[in-house]
Formats: structure tokens, sequence, C-alpha cells
């Protein structure tokens, strides 16, 4: 299947606003407002250049572009795909909401050190967006370690030494793990010549022994540490330190979202379909992951406060995207890609709804929250959404995307892999109901009255639980995710829509 | 081996170098005073001279200066054909290294009495141990003691 | 410090004995150094082009003329260096 | 015209001759006004920057540049050969001359107010050293140039910290001249077999005679010598008491230089003087060289994790990076070679800019102590950044300069086959991060103890402009690589190795 490209700075544009931005955003420290209408214009900039290269993308067309070849046969160059552009539409419209909410967020709490903040995040999501639209190892490697290092200060933002010693986690883990994806790198640099990703995986990598690509498989998954696979998770929680907005940042927009990314990347644009199946590494990935989505479900219901579950919930959900690419059906890969923007859009109304009520209600632990659903109905309610929607069960878009999950695994006939599927589900349910439970039906212990949170909060909130049901109602409107996971599908199968 | 022992006897001048260089060299590591680091540093330097100057010698040689005083050219050529000089080479090269040498000690030197200005002391322990503070008057104190010696 | 300077003399000592086996006898008017066709040149030609009967000083002023300026260079850095290390007075 | 023609042909000379004759005619400029001197260096050093562009220009359109000093034809006089890769490190040298020329005004107002003239007097002549020794085509002559920038820095070591300057200069020195004496020697044993001092002329007559004894000892006398020089492992004793109590722009300008040129010298005595065979297939002395290397790399950077002085941490750091070079040149193939040339390049831009940055920071508040840096970030936002961006050059993030240079080392070391070079290498960049991130988490988390609003206080601007300037380019040449990796790095390693030839 012949794909046809198309030439355009775009790309390039879309990632350089936030930089601009950022600039901005530092020389105009001392004006609140104008700073962060900066914030503001860039968001709504990046997403309208986003969506404006949609239309290609669905005719089926690749748009490219070389910023420069940094070295020989080595170049920064940005190239959009379907799957690219999945990610790129959730980060940077997910954006909107955060800034809209980090700043009813912060200036609720006073807190120090905003304009770092805001330059930070303006960062961070340009690197989120190179990540998307990376059109080789090396410039995604680029990327990734700029995510890394502009969200080193958000996660450290309160400066306390508890923040700081999570924020050296974080780094310690997410750097290792950047240095193992370069050493990955390099090999296949070295026994290809190329890192530029390919529809049916880099062309050579099939040649090498089968011990070599399982330890080169394993140092990219290593790699890949900010997809939180089990035992290299516990930065994730670590990093419930950091203010609100920063989780839903971390959550649902941009870091774990660019591991699982980078995971898929790698699965199926550097392996490739046939090179994972002929090697066996699908299934023992599919298993490995699926250990991580059982335990940290388990783990979730552990915690009482609620930021640390959603946290646990987070690395079971990641794991969730990571099994359907290695599942390499048709099916299984659709549920994992479109895992990313449905868990994105949950994820965050979810983080958002516990921003609140530490904003509004100053609670941060699930034993408190007796009937929190009395003073905040309409926060508790999109958290609901968000939390039916974790679970599986509509109205929310979950649903959708386990059900793929379950074809690909059925399609597979592995009953471990449904068996899996099945139990998370219900341990998802698990430590979700006792929240809804405890704010809706709970005694509150002293009378509670009405007070939501600012409406800065409230109203993205609100604005993210109503997409998500929408994506659950109309998943295959035109245009919308689905369309765009059927192209990326059907170009890595290299199967017809 | 008997390579070596052919050196012992009939390349004396080896020999000589060698063992100054190695004198030098333990001095200039071994030895805690800083005079005998820097006259270490002469021996070794000086050793190596030798060596240039016997690289240059020939047989039967002179002197490299021509032997014609102001006779003119053609005694000059009869002159180069006849007479064996040594190698002028060496000698330049020697001529800069001296003076290379002379110029570092110059520098030690000026750099000791800094140092002794400072520390009152030029043994190497007393000037560590006073740098590590143990001891924050140590330097009064050593000052003190040379003069008494003295 | 004395252990490892032995350990170094005797390293750099057995380096220049090992090297000493075959370094051309002394006095040897067949060593490479006095076969080099330079030696030739310094000697015939030292006074004609340089004017001077002494070929040291032929070479030392003439031939390797840049060397001599560099040597002029050490001395008056050395200079500099001991009036800036012992002069009290502001310089 | 025709005195710009005078002046273009005799440009491989001037590089050399124009600061020298400018150090000696420094004392003279200040003695009729102090602050002339500053002006002065710079317009020297601004003269030099133009004319190594111009030969390295001449070199990479149209080849090898040999002058012939006095006109005298080469085995009988000195040369002065500039080819890609001195010609190279001679453009390195002036940049960063220039840019720790800019920086010094300040700088030496404050730490030196009454040695200006001596020190701008030696500033000239450690450049006309480290000129000389990289432009030289005479073997004898490089000793003489060794000489001169050894006996400079000697001096501005000693002009630093009251004691500990004088100190560390004194033991500088007497490991200085126990290289220097090695190097003379190695120079004896190469000219007592074959009868040369010129370098090109040497290469020619070594190869008949590789099975002598003397060639070989006369090899590891260089590599010992340089190897003090540049402070690898275990001979760099010296090097980190040197590095923290020479004054701020002295350790700029040492750091940034020094070991560069030593090993610019140690790859020309290795590639040019003998050949690839001798040193990599007879004697293995390039494999020796890449495992102390990897050993310099590895400890250097743990020892830079127990500093708590800023220059001293820098200065162990270095002995780390050095080995990254040296690491290059010893794997012998052409782009573990580029990967090593490149580190010149790089490490001098990164190192120079760190160095800046520490004066820059102790000018403003006197503090060295890394855990006292608390608040700085507020305090000195665009030193700083400076900081910020050469430390994660140094770390290796991709899109600056270190990365580049990683990139090709590992590579080569993958080519090799020595798989234990490149986990030594991504090692390294993990323990660069643990001793930089101390110091960003000092500089923009950590709260100072006194006060609680700290007013903005940065550095002098003749300060900043060569700092920013040196990030810029950190970033600039982590982008585009592609200029001297093609233009020069590339058909020179090739030479190097022997597998091509010099235009």
């Amino acid at each position: 299947m012949a794909i046809e490209t198309v030439h355009s700075i775009t790309p390039a544009l879309a990632v350089l606003v936030s930089m601009v931005a950022s600039v901005l955003i530092l020389a105009f420290g001392k004006y609140p407002n104008i700073r962060e209408g900066w914030t503001f214009v860039a968001a709504f900039i990046k997403f309208s250049l986003v969506i404006s290269m949609l239309p290609l993308i669905l005719e089926g067309k690749v748009i490219t572009y070389t910023v420069i070849e940094m070295l020989p046969n080595l170049p920064i160059a940005f190239k959009v795909d379907a799957f690219g552009i999945l990610f790129a539409i959730t980060s940077s419209f997910l954006w909107i909401f955060v800034s809209s909410y980090s700043i009813g967020y912060m200036r609720t709490l006073k807190e120090h050190a905003q304009t770092r903040y805001y330059f930070c995040f303006a960062i961070a999501l340009s690197s989120a967006i190179g990540i998307a639209f990376s059109a080789n190892l090396v410039t995604l490697f680029l990327f990734y370690e700029l995510l890394t290092i502009s969200t080193y200060p958000l996660v450290a933002h309160t400066e306390t030494s508890e923040a700081i010693s999570s924020g050296r986690k974080y780094l310690t883990y997410l750097m290792i793990s950047g240095i193992s994806l370069l050493f990955s790198i390099l090999v296949v640099y070295h026994y290809t010549g190329t890192t530029e990703f390919s529809f049916s995986g880099i062309a050579g990598l099939e040649t090498l022994p089968r011990t070599t690509l399982y330890i080169l498989f394993i140092t990219f998954m290593v790699g890949c540490a900010k997809a939180a696979f089990m035992p290299l998770h516990a930065w994730l929680p670590a990093a419930m330190v950091a203010p609100t907005p920063v989780s839903a940042l971390l959550h649902a927009v941009a870091v774990v979202k660019a591991g699982v990314f980078t995971a898929i990347r790698v699965i199926l644009y550097v392996f490739g379909i046939d090179l994972m199946e002929i090697s066996g590494l699908w299934l023992y990935m599919a298993y490995f992951v699926s250990i991580t989505i059982i335990l940290a479900s388990i783990f979730a219901m552990t915690q009482d406060n609620l930021k640390k579950r959603l946290a646990y919930s987070t690395v079971s959900q990641l794991s969730y995207v990571v099994l359907g690419a290695v599942l390499i059906t048709q099916h299984g890969i659709t549920g994992g890609m479109l895992h990313i923007p449905y868990h994105g859009f949950m994820k965050i109304t979810l983080f958002m709804c516990a921003g609140a009520l530490i904003v509004t209600a100053k609670k941060e632990n699930i034993s408190d929250m007796n009937g929190i659903a009395r003073q905040m109905p309409i926060t508790m309610l999109a958290f609901t959404v968000g939390a039916l929607g974790m679970i599986g069960m509509p109205p929310a878009g979950g649903y959708i995307t386990k059900w793929y999950l379950l074809l690909g695994a059925a399609e597979l006939d592995n009953m471990i892999l449904i068996g899996v599927l099945l139990i998370s589900a219900v341990l998802n349910a698990a430590y979700f109901f006792p929240v809804i439970y405890v704010a809706f039906f709970k005694k509150p212990d002293k009378e509670l009255t009405y007070k939501e949170a600012p409406l800065t909060m409230l109203v993205p909130l609100t604005l993210t639980a109503i997409i998500s049901i929408i994506i659950g109602i109309w998943p295959d409107a035109p245009g919308m995710f689905l369309d765009i996971v059927n192209i990326a599908v059907a170009n890595v199968t290299g199967g017809g829509i | 081996m008997s390579g070596i022992i052919e050196i012992i006897f009939a390349e004396f001048n080896y020999w000589i170098y060698v063992t100054l260089m190695m004198i030098g060299f333990y001095a200039m590591i071994a030895k805690k005073n800083l005079i005998k680091k820097v006259i270490g540093a002469n021996i070794f330097q000086t050793a190596i001279f030798l060596f240039y100057i016997s690289l240059a010698e020939v047989k039967g040689g002179t002197a490299p200066i021509l032997l014609h005083g102001h006779d003119g050219a053609d005694a000059a050529h009869k002159a180069v054909s006849e007479v064996i000089y040594v190698n002028p080479l060496p000698h330049v090269l020697i001529l800069t290294a001296i003076v290379v040498a002379v110029s570092t000690t110059a520098v030690a030197l000026a750099l000791i009495i800094k140092i002794y200005e400072e520390y009152g002391s030029l043994e190497e322990d007393v000037i560590l141990a006073y740098r590590r503070q143990l001891q924050p008057e140590f330097s009064e104190h050593a000052r003190q003691k040379q003069e008494g010696e003295q | 410090m004395k252990i490892i300077a032995l350990i170094a003399v005797i390293l750099a000592g057995g380096m220049l004995i090992y090297a000493g086996q075959d370094l051309p006898a002394f006095g040897d008017p067949e060593s490479p150094a006095y076969q080099h066709p330079i030696i030739e040149h310094y000697i015939t030609h030292a006074e004609t082009e340089s004017g001077v009967g002494n070929i040291v000083t032929a070479l030392l002023a003439n031939y390797r003329g840049y060397d001599t300026l560099g040597e002029v260079t050490v001395i008056f850095t050395a200079g500099m260096t001991v009036i800036l290390l012992l002069r009290r007075r502001e310089i | 015209m025709t005195g710009f023609d005078l002046i273009t042909d005799h440009l491989p000379v001037l590089t050399v001759v124009i600061p020298l004759m400018a150090g000696f005619l420094t004392p003279i400029v200040g003695w009729i006004d102090r602050k002339l001197c500053w002006y002065w260096v710079m317009l020297t050093m601004f003269a030099v920057l133009l004319m190594t562009s111009s030969n390295l220009y001449t070199v990479i359109t149209s080849g090898t540049i040999h002058y012939h000093l006095g006109g005298w034809t080469p085995p009988i006089g000195i040369e002065y050969v500039i080819d890609l890769l001195n010609g190279f490190v001679c453009l390195i040298i002036a940049f960063i001359g220039l840019m720790v020329g800019i920086y010094s005004i300040e700088s030496i107002k404050k730490e030196l107010p009454n040695k200006i003239i001596p020190f701008y007097s030696i500033f000239l002549l450690l450049i006309t050293g480290l000129m000389g020794m990289t432009i030289t085509g005479d073997i004898f002559n490089f000793y003489v140039f060794l000489e001169i920038s050894s006996l400079t820095a000697y001096a501005l070591i000693a002009m630093g910290d009251r004691g500990d300057g004088v100190v560390a200069s004194f033991n500088y020195l007497i490991m200085g001249t126990v290289a220097a004496s090695f190097i003379l020697l190695g120079i004896g044993y190469l000219y007592a077999v074959t009868g040369s001092l010129n370098i090109a002329d040497m290469q020619g007559l070594l190869p008949s005679i590789y099975d002598n004894k003397v060639v070989l000892a006369a090899l590891a006398f260089f590599m010992v010598g340089f190897s003090i020089k540049v402070g690898l492992f275990p001979l760099h004793a010296w090097l980190p008491d040197a590095y923290t109590h020479a004054p701020s722009a002295a350790s700029a300008l040492i750091a940034g230089l020094m070991t560069k040129v030593g090993a610019y010298a140690m790859i020309r005595f290795m590639f040019s003087v003998f050949t690839p065979e001798f040193v990599i297939d007879m004697t293995r002395m390039a494999e020796i060289l890449t495992w102390a290397a990897a050993l310099a790399i590895v400890v250097g950077s743990v020892l830079a994790i127990a500093q708590s002085d800023i220059k001293r941490m820098l200065a162990y750091s270095s002995i780390s990076q050095i080995g990254y070079i040296l690491l290059g040149v010893g794997l012998a193939n052409v782009i573990g070679m580029q990967g090593g040339l490149l580190h010149i390049l790089n490490h001098s831009l990164m190192k120079c800019a760190l160095f800046l940055v520490a004066g820059a920071i102790f000018y403003r508040t006197g503090i060295r102590n890394l855990h006292q840096f608390q608040g700085l970030g507020k305090k000195m936002p665009v030193t700083t950044t400076v900081f910020l961006i050469a430390a994660l050059s140094m770390i290796g993030v991709p899109g600056t300069v270190g990365f580049t240079s990683k990139w090709y080392l590992a590579l080569g070391s993958i080519n090799a086959g020595q798989w234990i070079f490149v986990i030594v290498i991504l090692v390294s960049s993990l323990l660069n991060i643990v001793y930089f991130w101390r110091v960003f988490d000092n500089i923009w988390f950590g709260h100072p103890h006194e006060v609680e609003h700290i007013k903005r206080d940065e550095a002098p601007l003749s300060m900043l402009i060569p700092m920013v300037l040196l990030a810029v380019l950190c970033i600039f040449f982590g982008l585009f690589a592609y200029y001297p990796l093609h233009y020069v790095l590339e058909p020179l390693s090739n030479a190097l190795l022997g597998i091509g030839v010099l235009p």
C-alpha cells in the first residue's frame, strides 16, 4: 500500500508554538494575566495546527518535515501519521482544559513560582507533541528527554524535601530508562543504519540473532519506563506530591502517554508486527503486562489517598494500551491505540475532580470524603462518569476499548488474556465503587453546604466528563478517534480499513 | 642479555645518564622537601642533556667550528672535506633545552619562596597538614622551630 | 610514596635499558643522526648561508632561529612569573 | 593588495608570532595605561581568531599549508604544517581564548587587581605556546612551545588562591617537568634513530625501523608524558588542585584548552609521527589507551560526585571527559575517531562555559561551595541558565554537543566490538546526571537560609556575553554537528587512520 507523503512545516510549527509561548511566559512573568493569556493562546493555536493536519491524515496521507540533519544520516525530522496525530490531538486538546484548570488551582492555592510552572508546562507540551510527530527514534529520544527534564521542576514544584526527593526518584527512574532507550537506539542504528519508523518495522532487525533481539526488546521496554510497567512504576505514585494539574499532565496528557506511545512505536513501528509474531515476543510481553494490570489494580485498592489510588489505576490502565498493541491482531491494536485518548479524557476528569476536592474541600483521603457529593455534586458526578469509564461501563468511553481488547484476545483464543481482562475489570470496579459509595451514600461527619470549586476548574472537568460520554456514545462519528485509529491500524497491519 | 652486557662495558656514557635519570626521577617523586624535588628535576634534565650531547659525538670528530679563520671560500671547502666535525644539531637543541630548564627552575624556586612565606616550611607533609587545617597555627609554629634550629 | 616512586623509577629505568640495546654506539659515525643529509648540508653550507664559521651558531641563530625565539619567550615568561610572584609592589 | 598578499602568505607563522609579540609588548602597553591591556589583548585575540579561521578555510578549500620558517626547506629548517587537525584545534584555541579574554576584564579586576599587566602578558604567551605546539611540524620546536605553555600555566595557577594556588602550581610544575622530560627524552630517542626532527620526514623514516626497541621506548615515553599533560586517570593528581585554585578566568582557559592541546599532541604523535599500523597493530598502544580512558571516564565521574567545591567538581569531570577524547582516539576506527575529535571541540565549549559560570558566581557571591548555591537561580538567572545548558551538554542530552560526541563514541565502540565501552559511556552519563543535578537542585529549588527575598544581581555584561555565546554554540553544534563532521572530522579521521589522504 503506497502512502502518499506531503511536505509541510506545520508539524514543526505545532511543536514550536509552545516553545515560543514558554519564552513569552518567562518574559511576562510579572503580569499573571498576560502570562496565562499566552498559555491559552498557545494552547488554542497548537490545537488548531494539529487539527489542521487531520483532514490530510484522514485521506490516508502522511506529512513529513525534516528540520535539520543533525548528524550525517541522523536527521531531526517530523512525520505525522495517524497514530502520531492521535496522540497529538489528545495532548493538545487536553492542554486547553489543563491550562484553564491550572489557573484556577494555582490561584486558589496561591502557589509560588507560577511563572516557572507555566514555563515548564509549555515546554512539556512541546515535547509531547514532538514525541507524537517524531519521524525517527533519535528525534523521539530528544523530546523524550526534554519531557523528562521539563517535568522535573513540575514534580518538585512545592520544593519541600518530600517533593525534592520524589522529584529525584522521578528523575532517577526516567533518566536510567532514557539511557537504556539511547542504548537501544544505538544498537538499532548500528545494525540497520537507520532509526526511522516504518509501518512494517525497521528492515534489517529480523536478521539479528534471537538473543540479541530479546535483549534489545528488553532494553527498549526499560527505556519506556514512562509507561510505568510494573517493576519500573514506582516513580509514578511518588510523583503524586506534585500539584494536581501536574498529575493530570503526567497521567493523562503527556508523560505516561508518551511512555506508552513510545512503547507502541517500538513494538509496531520498529520491530513490526511480523517480527513480534515470529520471535514470539508478543506473547511474553502480553503476559508481562498482564501481571502489571492485575498487580497495579490490587495495589490501587489498598490506597486511601485518592490521588495515589488514581496513580495505581493509571499504572494498570497503561498496560492495557501496551497489551492491545502486543496482541497484534487488528482488534487488539485498535483497542490499545484507542485507549490512549480514551484513558486520557477519563483520567484527566478523575484527576481534576481529585484536585477540586483538594482545593475546595481540602480533602485528599477517601476515608475523609463521607458524603462529599452533597457539597460538590457536579464534581462527584464527573468523577462517577470517569470512574465508570475506567471500569468499562457505559456511558463513558472505556467500554469500547475494553470491548476491542476482549475481541482481540478472543481472536487469539487465549483464555489467560481474556481472564486477565475480565478480572481486571472486576478489580477496577472494586477500587472505584467504594469512592463513589463513600461520596454519595455515606453520611457526612458534619453538615456540608453546597460549595463547588472555582469555575476555571469546574468547567474543564465538566467538559472532559461530557466528552468522555460523547466518545462513548458516538465512537464512530467521522473524524473521531476511532476513525484515526482505524487508519493507523490499517497502516501497520497492511490491510484495508 | 649479551646485548646488555655489551652495553655495560662499551657504553659507559649510557649508564651514566641512565643512573642520573633514575636518581633525578626518584628524587622528584619521593623526596618530601620541595628544594630536593627541584634538584631532582635538574638532575633528571641534566641527564637528558648528557644523552643528547653524547648523541652528537663522532669518533675523531672535532668541534663544529669551521677550521679556517678568515681565509676565504676556497679554504673553507678544503677544510670541510678533510675534517670530521661532530654532529652540531644536538648541541643546538640542548642549548635551547638548557635555557628552558633554567627558566623552569627559576619559576620553581620563586614558587618555593612563596610557599615558604605562606606556610613557613618546605616539607610537603607539613604543608599538607597545614592545608588540611589540622593545626591552624602550624605555620607560625613551624617557622619558629626552624629558626630555632638554625 | 617511596614505593610508588621506586616502581616508577624501575619501570622508567627498565625502559631506558631496554631501549639502550638498540641505540647507536657512542661516537659511531654511521649513526642515523650523523648520516642524515641535513648534517652534510649544515657543515658545507653553514658559512655561505649564514656567514659564521661556527656551525652551532649558524644553526642556533639561522636554521633553527625560531627555536631560539621560543627560548627567549621562555626566559621572558619565567622572568614575568618571578616578578609576578616575588614583587610585592603593585604591578 | 600587495601588502595584503604579504600578510596572507605569512598567516601560519603570524598566528603564533602575533600573540607572542603582543605578549612581549603588553608590559609596555600596560605601562602607558593599565586599562589598555584588555583592549590590547582583545585586538590580538581577534586578529588571531581571524587568522586561524582563514587558515582553516584555506586548508579545507585548498589542502594542507606548508610554511617554511626562514625559507629553509623542511628537514634543514623548521616547518609549520597546518592540516585539518591542527587547523581545527587552532581555531578552538583562538575562539576559547577570545571568549575568556572578554570575560577576564571584570573578573581579573576583582580577583587580581594589582596583577593585571602580568596576567594579560602571560595570557597571550599561553595562547602563543598552545598555538605553537599545535601548528608546528617539528618535534623539537614542539617541545619549546610545550614549555612556553607549561610555564605560563604554572604562572596563571600561581596567581590564584593565596597559598593553595602556589602549592597547586608547584605540584603541577613538578608533574609537568616530569612529563616534559619524558617527551624530551622521547624526542631524543627518535632523533637518535632517524636523524630528523621534522614530523613528516620522520614518519617516512620510521617504518623501516619499527622493530627497533628505541622506537618503542620513544612511543612509551611520549604516551606517559602526554598522559600526565592531559591528566589521564592514574596520572591526574596535579589537575584538580590546579583547576580549583587558579583564578576564574585562568581556570576556564586552562580547563578549556590545556588538556585539549595535550590530547591533540597525543593524536599527532600517535598518528603522524608514528603510523597507525605501529600504534594499533604492532604495539597495541591504542588498545591500552582505550582501557585507560575508560577507567578515567568512570573514576573521574565518581570522584566528581564526592566534591563540594564546584570548581573541583568540574576538574574531576574534566578528567572523565578527557577520557572520552582518548577513548575515541584509541578505538582507532573512523567513527570513534570522529567522536573523539569532535569531543575536543565540544568539551572545550562546555567546560569553558561551566568554568566561566563558576567564576561568575564566585564574582558575585564569593561562593564556591555548591551546597550554598540556594536561590542562585533567582539571583543570577542568565548565568544559571548557561550552567543548565552546559551541564545538560555534559550529560549528553540530545540537541546539545555532548550528545553528538557520545553518539559517535558509542557507535565507534560498537564497531570495535567493545560493548563494555558503550556501557561505560552510558553509565558515566548517569553519573554526570548525579553530580550536576545536585547543583540544579540547589540553584533552583533550594531555599536560601538567610534572606527571604533574593534580589536579582546578574553578572556584568562582559561576563555574560562569552558565557551566553558558548551556551548558544553548545546547542548550535549539537544541532549542526554536521558541519564540523563533514568538512573537517570525517576526512581527517580517514587520513589519520591511513584510510584516505588529506587533500
